[in-house]
């Protein structure tokens, strides 16, 4: 039988300037009640917000506060950083769901100085730190595509859009670029 | 292009909302019990309010969360939000001068 | 040419950098910081357009956007073609070409003017009254005529290649105008530490500061007012306010967004090959402070629309800005200070200034004193009793008027009319914000009272004309719009409550300055027997007499009259016309203006590109384009695509030389006899997990779930709670708590929404959550008695019969890759559909394919699968059912769990209506000749040769011809249809009237043995 | 019974040209509200102004008042895009707007007032496969019902409109379906068409009179109404009063199956004859045409939430010039002149209620969502039937408020717009 499990083909990308994509990642939608927050936080020995738009970063895991029972936690992938089975154990008891959307989306980052004004071609939030903080995040759009939007550093944003939608998504930053100017 | 008050995010632009109609219609359970005309009430009848409007929306680019909200419908100005789990605040006095 | 009517210095451009330019083909030189119109004035052309209606000669009325006759179009090349721009806005570049409009053969000479003529007979409103008789000659006679004389411009007629950029913005405050006003506003915001854009629509910032003369320039801050302008500006830069000029605030929506529109290429000679020609910004402003001026009124006498006959800041603005000479010989007509300064400037740059004709009964003193030393002639009481001059005015006939009796009447020779009514607040956006307007009778202006928004006023804008209180005006609000701003506690742009304040009274301006500034509206008086159109609306040539005309007619509301006489309608909308349409009107109703009311004011102030709207969205961003991970493979292996919402889907696969019959004839062959490999992971996903999962969807699908063994799926029907069916899907037991429901492809996001709306405000106690996955897996459908063998030899789990029956799931791997694996069919064959990882679709696929070479496979689209499930009669939601279709009625009704004691949609099915016999029922109709294939949507008749109209009894949703069964097949929605097996109907066809037989909707494999294979 | 209308005519125009057109009178008169009236209209834009005219000419049902708040063809009627069709799919929906186009055939003659129904052709855009299954759907349907709509590929639609771009776009053109007697009107001369031909058969129109409430008898009957200019008695009254239906309905106490939304509409500068018909895209949301003045008309969507403010949102006007530059992208360097909003009343299927009420007396022609324009002269024509005789004249009488109840529903939108 063949053996495909290092075939894994994103879809194909042409970002533009100040546009990169980052490698794929282990992704998990978290979804439950305080006492879920609670057990993740401890099974992951990772900050899950509980403070609405936070995001909580730990070398190569992070858990982004979407919705006041929801998470989406990363992990680079490969390594054992996802530590799922350890958080699959922790929240048996729990009502909660756990699901793998490892796929389901693909990550940008968008940086440089002029970061927050080539995202201010399509996205209708305040990006000024002041309003917008490094390690805030939420979901929100761009364009016409829903993304969730993270605020890494000074000029450095993360961003996960679901795969479909990548294309339409660098082709649009491509685009918004000509006119940042 | 609205502004909107999510009870969970703070103030967010309208493209990441989504409306839902007039707020505080429970779907009656169970449904079989009702006549037709209760059912038809439940599925079409709307105030369709001139003034104080409660009324749902879901921060669906957002959150996720459904919400209510209190609208003036003759300024399209929000005159308050709160949690689905929050009884609707009494709509202000006719004029707020 | 020589520029002749350029001084010799003085003003804001740059005389030694010359612009060499064409005006209908006519080569002129301009300099730097022209505008199109300063360098005809400069080259002494006055000549600019031709009017709407009567195409009489016109010149420039103003000198800003308010400009209502100097349209031009501008050609960059065939596609950068712009109609109907003002001379006065567009910026002077090396080799800009100009174009007259709405004239023929010429301007000079335009044919057009024989309406002039006939004005007598087409008042306003003619069209409404004739053109009747005989009824058809409207449409291929009257009609094309009127519309080939009306418009203005011509349309390009070349895709526009350039580029819209778009951007969102926030501040504390937003400054919309750079004035004396606006200047004074952001540099005290800014200073009060607030985030501060300021726009202005003009290609410098500093508004009215630009126009003002060297002869009497205004010191501020001790310094010269243009060292103060430049200073300021610098200040305001190096503080990080955004400064945007050619920045036109054209539109205030609800909660402080201002939309603004930058242009940002149309004055370069060679714009860079990729830079956005303009950009729309959205700015969310805290606060807004509006410092957008006031406009001057023209007068409104007879025969005042001649070419030279102008407003008089705009001749300042001529001289004192461009260095232009808007003629030789003057005569003012003014009922407002400002004028006289425009004079006095004019007089010093060497033009003679024949007189001045005060409205007024008397000129201000100091006015007086002025004038006497300058030697200029002053008739006070004055009229104008008409003007001369074919292309150009050259000469004014005034008097004093009296209770109707003319004295002293006198006509002075003159290439140059300067008039001035006054000047009117521009209260565009504080009106479109919703803020409510009042007339002030000091100001004898409609001035902003009630606030609709977090917005202030400041300047002229609300009636505060003299410069130093203008600049305090717009430091107050400025200071004040921060300190709102950044109060603590402040939260977000609408903290909710303290709206329909009213607006702080400006501070009380001096007697002069109101009584300077008031002016006049409505028409000069005229004796009874005035000969010679007035004009109210210059672009639209409304008359007084037309405006007279609908008070006659007995139009009585302003809107009306608006829109019976178009005044106000035309593309400067109304910006010097509607004060002085209200007086008029006024007048002749006895009516006082604050009565009368005021037609409301609209987005955009003035026009604005659709370009900039449309922003990036064209083409493949028009709509983002959705693509699956096998896509690459379906291109590189011919596939024709097809949209489906935002998706692309492979509909066909063609050989060389297949169309999409013959394509679609041998893939379902393939799949019949031997297997295909479709890619379904557009089909909506949705992983519904929680204790309470299985409650939830019973109470969502008609179907009974709880008997539903884990590793088992089922075929599940979603309605609305009006009972319509609205979507379907195969739904899978993952889990006791967990269940893997797939939906349509387009039904995949409404699918979602509508369970999330039911379980967080119908059934919040529920544990259970929803998560898409539709994108988390690729879905590779592989159909056909190969299947088995096909996939076998791939995965390490049992596909056996005995394993895997029909409607099952396991969970397993496909070549290390873990793998969700369905037993299900839409086909009618054996099937399986491979989910896994969707950035492992491409690979797995190209695996499977491999591996079915050996098996006859080949891959297939959409088409053959619309095809194939046809034959087994499944239906498509959307396409057999379109909104009004129960589950009876689709044939639907085993998938109702009858003992279930609710479920979406349940109670609805009792209605009357839903229950009757005669409902549109699903069946299969073969054709008598089965060579025929039905239109898809093809009416279904009881008789043949049905008389027209006939009610059909039923409508065809799906018709294909079936290679399998050689033969064409159809389903159909047939009104009793179930009743009606073997009878035959008719269906109109453009050829004729088909007869068909009503049949099973099943035509293949009615007993399913293939499937269960 | 013509006798007090002035005639107009090419010939009357130059008469009263020779004389500074000073011969008109008042087109209608403005008189003061009487005591009492034998039915009363509330709400005076086209559809109420046509019906007063038709109870007055047709149904000779004695003295007819209409009550208009601000000025009459202020809201809806002069708010609108001003497209004429009937190619709709149920048979119910087709009867009552070819009803209307028919009318529209005749209206300019019958009411002696240049109406410009200009039949310019209605080409209404099919993007995808379903789109083709549903307009071809229409077609057929059409067809049986007697309503002219005919299918005409890609090629066919562009030269039909030139303009239009059928390949180089997101959605490709793959077809149209055509309905040639569909066109444009104007819509300030349907109100004051109507408005002088029923003044001078007796109609007291009375504008700036906003009604207040709605009086009953003890038997539950209409006894008639208060209003800002006092109390009016009358036995009939007859409701259309478009996006305000809601509130005048409430207050006899009748709850509607409607809800308010905004609607705009815009228009760009004028420009020479460039756009040959009626252009509508409902997958992409584009609805064009160009006015005789040369403005191109083009109608945006609603606005999501429900609203009395007349005003909708910016990214609405935008979407919609986004899919008119898709199709027609020389249009791009044109400029929006103008843009404005109406309110429509939208019933859960998207089609009119013309009907009686559970108020005896009181009669309602409302729920025209966007579509309430083309209808004016058909739907004005049934009402007055139904007000005049109490009961529905056989084209309306699918279009009651029961049928919500039973689930009869007439449901347009359903029918064509559920993708797959």
């Amino acid at each position: 039988m063949r053996d495909l499990t290092q075939a894994r083909r994103g879809p194909l990308l042409k970002p533009g300037a100040l546009v990169k994509t980052l490698p794929p990642a282990t992704r998990f939608i978290l979804r439950g009640g305080p006492a879920v927050r609670a057990a993740a936080e401890q099974a992951l020995a990772l900050e899950v917000p509980a403070s609405p738009c936070r995001a909580a970063l730990d070398g190569e895991r992070a858990a982004l506060w979407l919705g006041p029972d929801e998470w989406l936690l990363l992990a680079s992938e490969g390594s054992a950083a996802s530590r799922a089975p350890a958080l699959s154990a922790a929240l048996q008891a729990l009502p909660h769901s756990l699901v793998d959307i490892s796929h389901r989306q693909i990550a940008l980052a968008v940086e440089g100085p002029a970061a927050e004004t080539l995202l201010a071609a399509g996205c209708p939030l305040d990006l000024d730190a002041r309003a917008f903080p490094i390690g805030m995040c939420t979901r929100t759009v761009l364009g016409k595509a829903e993304i969730v939007l993270w605020r890494t550093g000074t000029e450095a944003f993360r961003i996960e859009v679901w795969r479909s939608f990548a294309g339409y998504l660098c082709a649009f930053l491509a685009e918004a670029a000509h006119g940042i100017g | 292009m609205l502004l909107i008050q999510c009870p969970y995010c703070g103030e967010r632009p309208e493209p990441e909302f989504v409306y839902g109609g007039q707020a505080h219609i429970a779907r009656p359970q169970p449904s079989a019990e009702l006549s037709d005309q209760e059912w038809t009430n439940f599925l079409y009848r709307r105030n369709n309010t001139r003034g104080a409007h409660a009324e749902r929306w879901r921060h669906t680019h957002g959150c996720g969360r459904f919400f209510n909200a209190l609208r003036d419908t003759t300024t399209d100005h929000f005159l308050a939000t709160y949690k689905l789990s929050e009884p609707p605040p009494r709509p202000p006095a006719e004029s707020a001068e | 040419m020589t520029q002749g009517f350029r001084t010799v210095s003085g003003g804001r451009i740059d005389r030694a950098r010359v612009l060499r330019f064409s005006f209908d083909g006519h080569a002129y030189a301009g300099v730097a910081g022209d505008t199109l119109a300063s360098a005809l004035l400069a080259n002494g052309v006055h000549l600019l357009g031709r009017s709407f209606k009567y195409h009489r000669p016109r010149g420039l009325l103003a000198a800003g956007s308010e400009e209502p006759s100097a349209l031009v179009a501008v050609r960059r090349d065939a596609a950068r073609y712009t109609p109907n721009l003002r001379a006065t806005q567009v910026e002077l570049y090396e080799g800009l070409e100009a174009h007259s409009q709405n004239r023929w053969p010429s301007l000079a000479l335009d044919f057009g003017a024989v309406n002039d003529l006939l004005s007598p007979f087409i008042p306003a409103g003619f069209y409404y009254k004739t053109f009747m008789w005989p009824r058809r000659a409207w449409r291929w006679l009257y009609e094309p005529r009127i519309r080939a004389a009306a418009g203005l411009g011509r349309a390009p007629t070349q895709p526009d290649p350039d580029r819209y950029a778009s951007r969102y913005a926030h501040c504390d405050v937003l400054v919309v105008g750079a004035g004396p006003a606006g200047l004074a506003a952001a540099a005290a915001a800014v200073g009060a530490g607030a985030r501060v854009i300021l726009c202005d629509e003009q290609n410098e910032l500093g508004g009215s500061l630009l126009s003002d003369s060297s002869r009497a320039a205004p010191v501020i801050d001790g310094r010269p007012a243009a060292r103060w302008l430049d200073d300021t500006l610098a200040d305001l830069a190096a503080r990080q306010v955004t400064l945007l000029p050619r920045t036109t605030a054209f539109g205030y929506f609800p909660h402080n967004l201002v939309a603004l529109n930058e242009r940002l290429t149309d004055h370069l000679a060679i714009p860079a090959a990729l830079a956005p020609r303009e950009r729309q910004w959205q700015v969310r402003a805290r606060e807004v402070v509006l410092a957008t001026g006031a406009i001057e009124r023209p007068l409104v006498f007879p025969g005042n629309d001649r070419p030279g006959i102008m407003l008089a800041a705009a001749a300042r603005t001529w001289l004192n800005r461009y260095g232009v000479l808007p003629g030789t010989r003057a005569v003012v007509v003014t009922a407002s200070d400002a004028a006289y300064e425009a004079a006095l400037d004019l007089q010093q740059a060497g033009l003679a200034i024949a007189m001045i004709a005060e409205v007024r009964d008397a000129v201000p003193a100091g006015l007086a004193d002025l004038t006497r030393a300058a030697g200029i002639p002053v008739l006070t009481g004055a009229t104008v009793l008409g003007t001369s001059g074919r292309r150009r005015v050259q000469a004014i006939r005034l008097a004093r008027i009296r209770h109707g009796a003319v004295s002293e009447p006198k006509t002075l020779r003159c290439d140059l009319v300067l008039m001035s009514g006054g000047f009117t607040p521009s209260v565009h956006l504080f009106s479109q914000s919703r803020g409510t307007l009042a007339w002030d009778d000091a100001v004898q202006a409609f001035l902003p009272a009630v606030l609709a928004e977090r917005a202030r006023s400041a300047g002229a804008c609300r009636g505060v004309f003299e410069l130093a209180r203008v600049r305090s005006d717009g430091a107050a609000a400025g200071a004040a719009a921060a300190r709102e701003a950044t109060a603590p506690g402040r939260e977000g742009v609408c903290p909710a409550g303290a709206l329909g304040r009213s607006v702080a009274a400006a501070a009380a301006g001096s007697a002069e300055e109101l009584a300077g500034a008031r002016g006049f509206a409505g028409a000069l008086p005229q004796p009874q027997r005035a000969r010679g159109k007035a004009f109210v609306d210059w672009q639209n040539d409304v008359t007084t007499r037309d405006l007279a005309l609908a008070t006659r007619e007995g139009f009585r509301s302003i809107e009306h009259i608006k829109r019976y006489t178009t005044t106000g309608m035309a593309t400067d909308q109304g910006k010097t016309s509607n004060l002085n349409a209200l007086g008029v009107v006024s007048g002749t109703l006895g009516k006082a203006i604050p009565d009368m009311g005021l037609t409301t004011f609209r987005m955009p102030y003035t026009p604005v590109t659709f370009g900039s709207f449309a922003g990036s969205a064209r083409g493949d961003l028009f709509d983002p384009v959705r693509t699956t991970p096998m896509h690459s493979w379906a291109v590189k292996n011919g596939a024709v695509f097809e949209d489906v919402g935002l998706w692309k889907r492979a509909r066909h696969f063609p050989c060389p030389g297949e169309d999409l019959h013959r394509a679609v004839n041998r893939e379902c062959l393939t799949v019949r006899n031997a297997c295909g490999i479709f890619d379904a992971s557009t089909l909506g996903k949705i992983e519904v997990v929680g204790k309470d999962a299985v409650t939830f969807m019973n109470r969502l699908y008609t179907n009974a779930w709880s008997s539903l063994a884990v590793g088992r799926c089922r075929y599940g029907v979603l309605l609305r709670d009006d009972g319509f069916v609205y979507d379907d899907g195969v739904v899978a037991r993952m889990a006791e708590d967990r269940f893997h429901v797939t939906t349509t492809t387009g039904g995949a996001p409404r699918v979602l929404a509508l369970m999330e709306d039911y379980l967080q405000t119908e059934w919040p106690d529920l544990g259970v959550w929803l998560t898409s996955t539709t994108e988390q897996w690729a879905v590779i459908a592989v159909q056909g008695p190969t299947a088995r063998p096909v996939l076998e030899s791939l995965v390490d789990i049992d596909m056996s019969a005995a394993a895997m029956p029909h409607m099952s799931v396991a969970v397993g791997h496909i070549c290390g890759v873990p793998m969700r694996l369905f037993r299900v069919s839409f086909s009618g064959e054996l099937g399986f559909e491979v989910n896994v990882p969707a950035d492992f679709g491409a690979a797995v696929w190209e695996a499977i394919s491999e591996a079915g070479q050996a098996h006859g496979i080949t891959p297939y689209g959409t088409e053959t699968m619309h095809v194939l499930r046809a034959e087994k009669g499944y239906i498509i939601v959307g396409q057999d059912t379109d909104g009004t279709v129960t589950p009876e009625d689709a044939g639907l009704g085993w998938a109702i769990g009858k003992n279930k004691p609710d479920f979406l949609g349940k109670r609805s099915l009792q209605r009357p209506a839903m229950t009757s016999a005669d409902r549109r029922q699903l069946v299969g109709l073969l054709t008598v000749d089965p060579a025929t294939v039905l239109d898809e949507g093809a009416q279904v008749m009881l008789e043949p040769a049905a008389p027209v109209p006939t009610r059909p009894i039923g409508h065809v949703t799906s018709s294909y011809y079936s290679a399998t069964l050689g033969r064409s097949i159809a389903l159909a929605l047939i009104g009793g249809g179930r009743s009606r097996s073997g009878q035959t109907l008719y269906v109109p066809m453009p050829q004729g009237d088909v007869p068909v037989q009503v049949a099973s909707p099943v035509f293949y494999d009615p007993k399913g043995e293939r499937l269960n294979a | 019974m013509r006798a007090t209308m002035q005639p107009f005519s090419a010939l009357s125009l130059l008469k009263r040209g020779l004389s500074g057109q000073r011969g008109w009178a008042a087109q209608w008169r403005s008189p003061e509200p009487k005591a009492a009236y034998d039915a009363v209209i509330v709400g005076g834009g086209g559809h109420g102004l046509g019906a007063a005219y038709y109870l007055a000419s047709e149904h000779a049902l004695g003295s007819i008042a209409v009550l208009e708040k601000g000025w009459i063809g202020g809201g809806n009627t002069g708010r609108n895009t001003t497209v004429i069709r009937s190619n709709y799919l149920f048979d119910e929906s087709a009867a009552l707007y070819d009803h209307s186009v028919k009318l529209w055939e005749g209206l300019s003659q019958t009411l002696n007032y240049n109406v410009m129904f200009s039949q310019r052709g209605v080409l209404m855009l099919a993007h995808t496969v379903h789109d083709m299954q549903v307009s071809k759907r229409h077609v057929h349907a059409n067809r049986a019902a007697g309503v002219d709509n005919e299918w005409l590929t890609p090629e066919e639609a562009k030269a039909f409109c030139p303009p239009l771009n059928i390949g180089d776009v997101r959605y490709p053109v793959l077809g149209a379906a055509l309905q040639r007697r569909g066109g444009t009107a104007r819509h300030d001369a349907v109100a004051w068409g109507y408005a002088r031909a029923a003044d001078a058969l007796g109609v007291d129109i009375i504008e700036n009179c906003a009604v207040t409430g709605i009086r009953r008898n003890t038997d539950g009957s209409v006894a008639g109404v208060e209003t800002t200019r006092g109390p009016i008695s009358t036995r009939r009254v007859g409701v259309s009063a478009a996006g305000h239906s809601s509130v005048v309905m409430k207050m006899a106490g009748v709850e509607l199956p409607l809800e308010s939304y905004p609607l705009q509409a815009l228009v760009s500068e004028p420009v020479k004859p460039v756009f040959p018909c009626v252009v509508m895209s409902n997958t992409i949301h584009a609805y064009i045409s160009q006015s005789d003045k040369g403005e191109l008309v083009i109608g945006a969507g609603t606005d999501a939430y429900t609203t009395y403010t007349q005003r909708g949102g910016l990214h609405i006007s935008s979407h919609a010039l986004e899919a008119v530059c898709e199709l027609f992208p020389m249009f791009r360097r044109l400029r929006m002149l103008r843009n404005w909003g109406g309110i429509v009343d939208v019933t859960p299927d998207r089609s009119p209620i013309i009907a009686r009420t559970p108020v005896p007396g009181l009669y309602v022609n409302c729920g025209w969502g966007t579509g309430g324009f083309k209808a004016t002269p058909g739907a004005a024509h049934v009402f007055a039937w139904t007000i005049a005789r109490d009961e529905p004249h056989p084209i309306n009488a699918p279009f009651t408020l029961e049928r919500f109840r039973d689930g009869n529903l007439i449901d347009e939108a359903a029918a064509a717009a559920v993708a797959h």
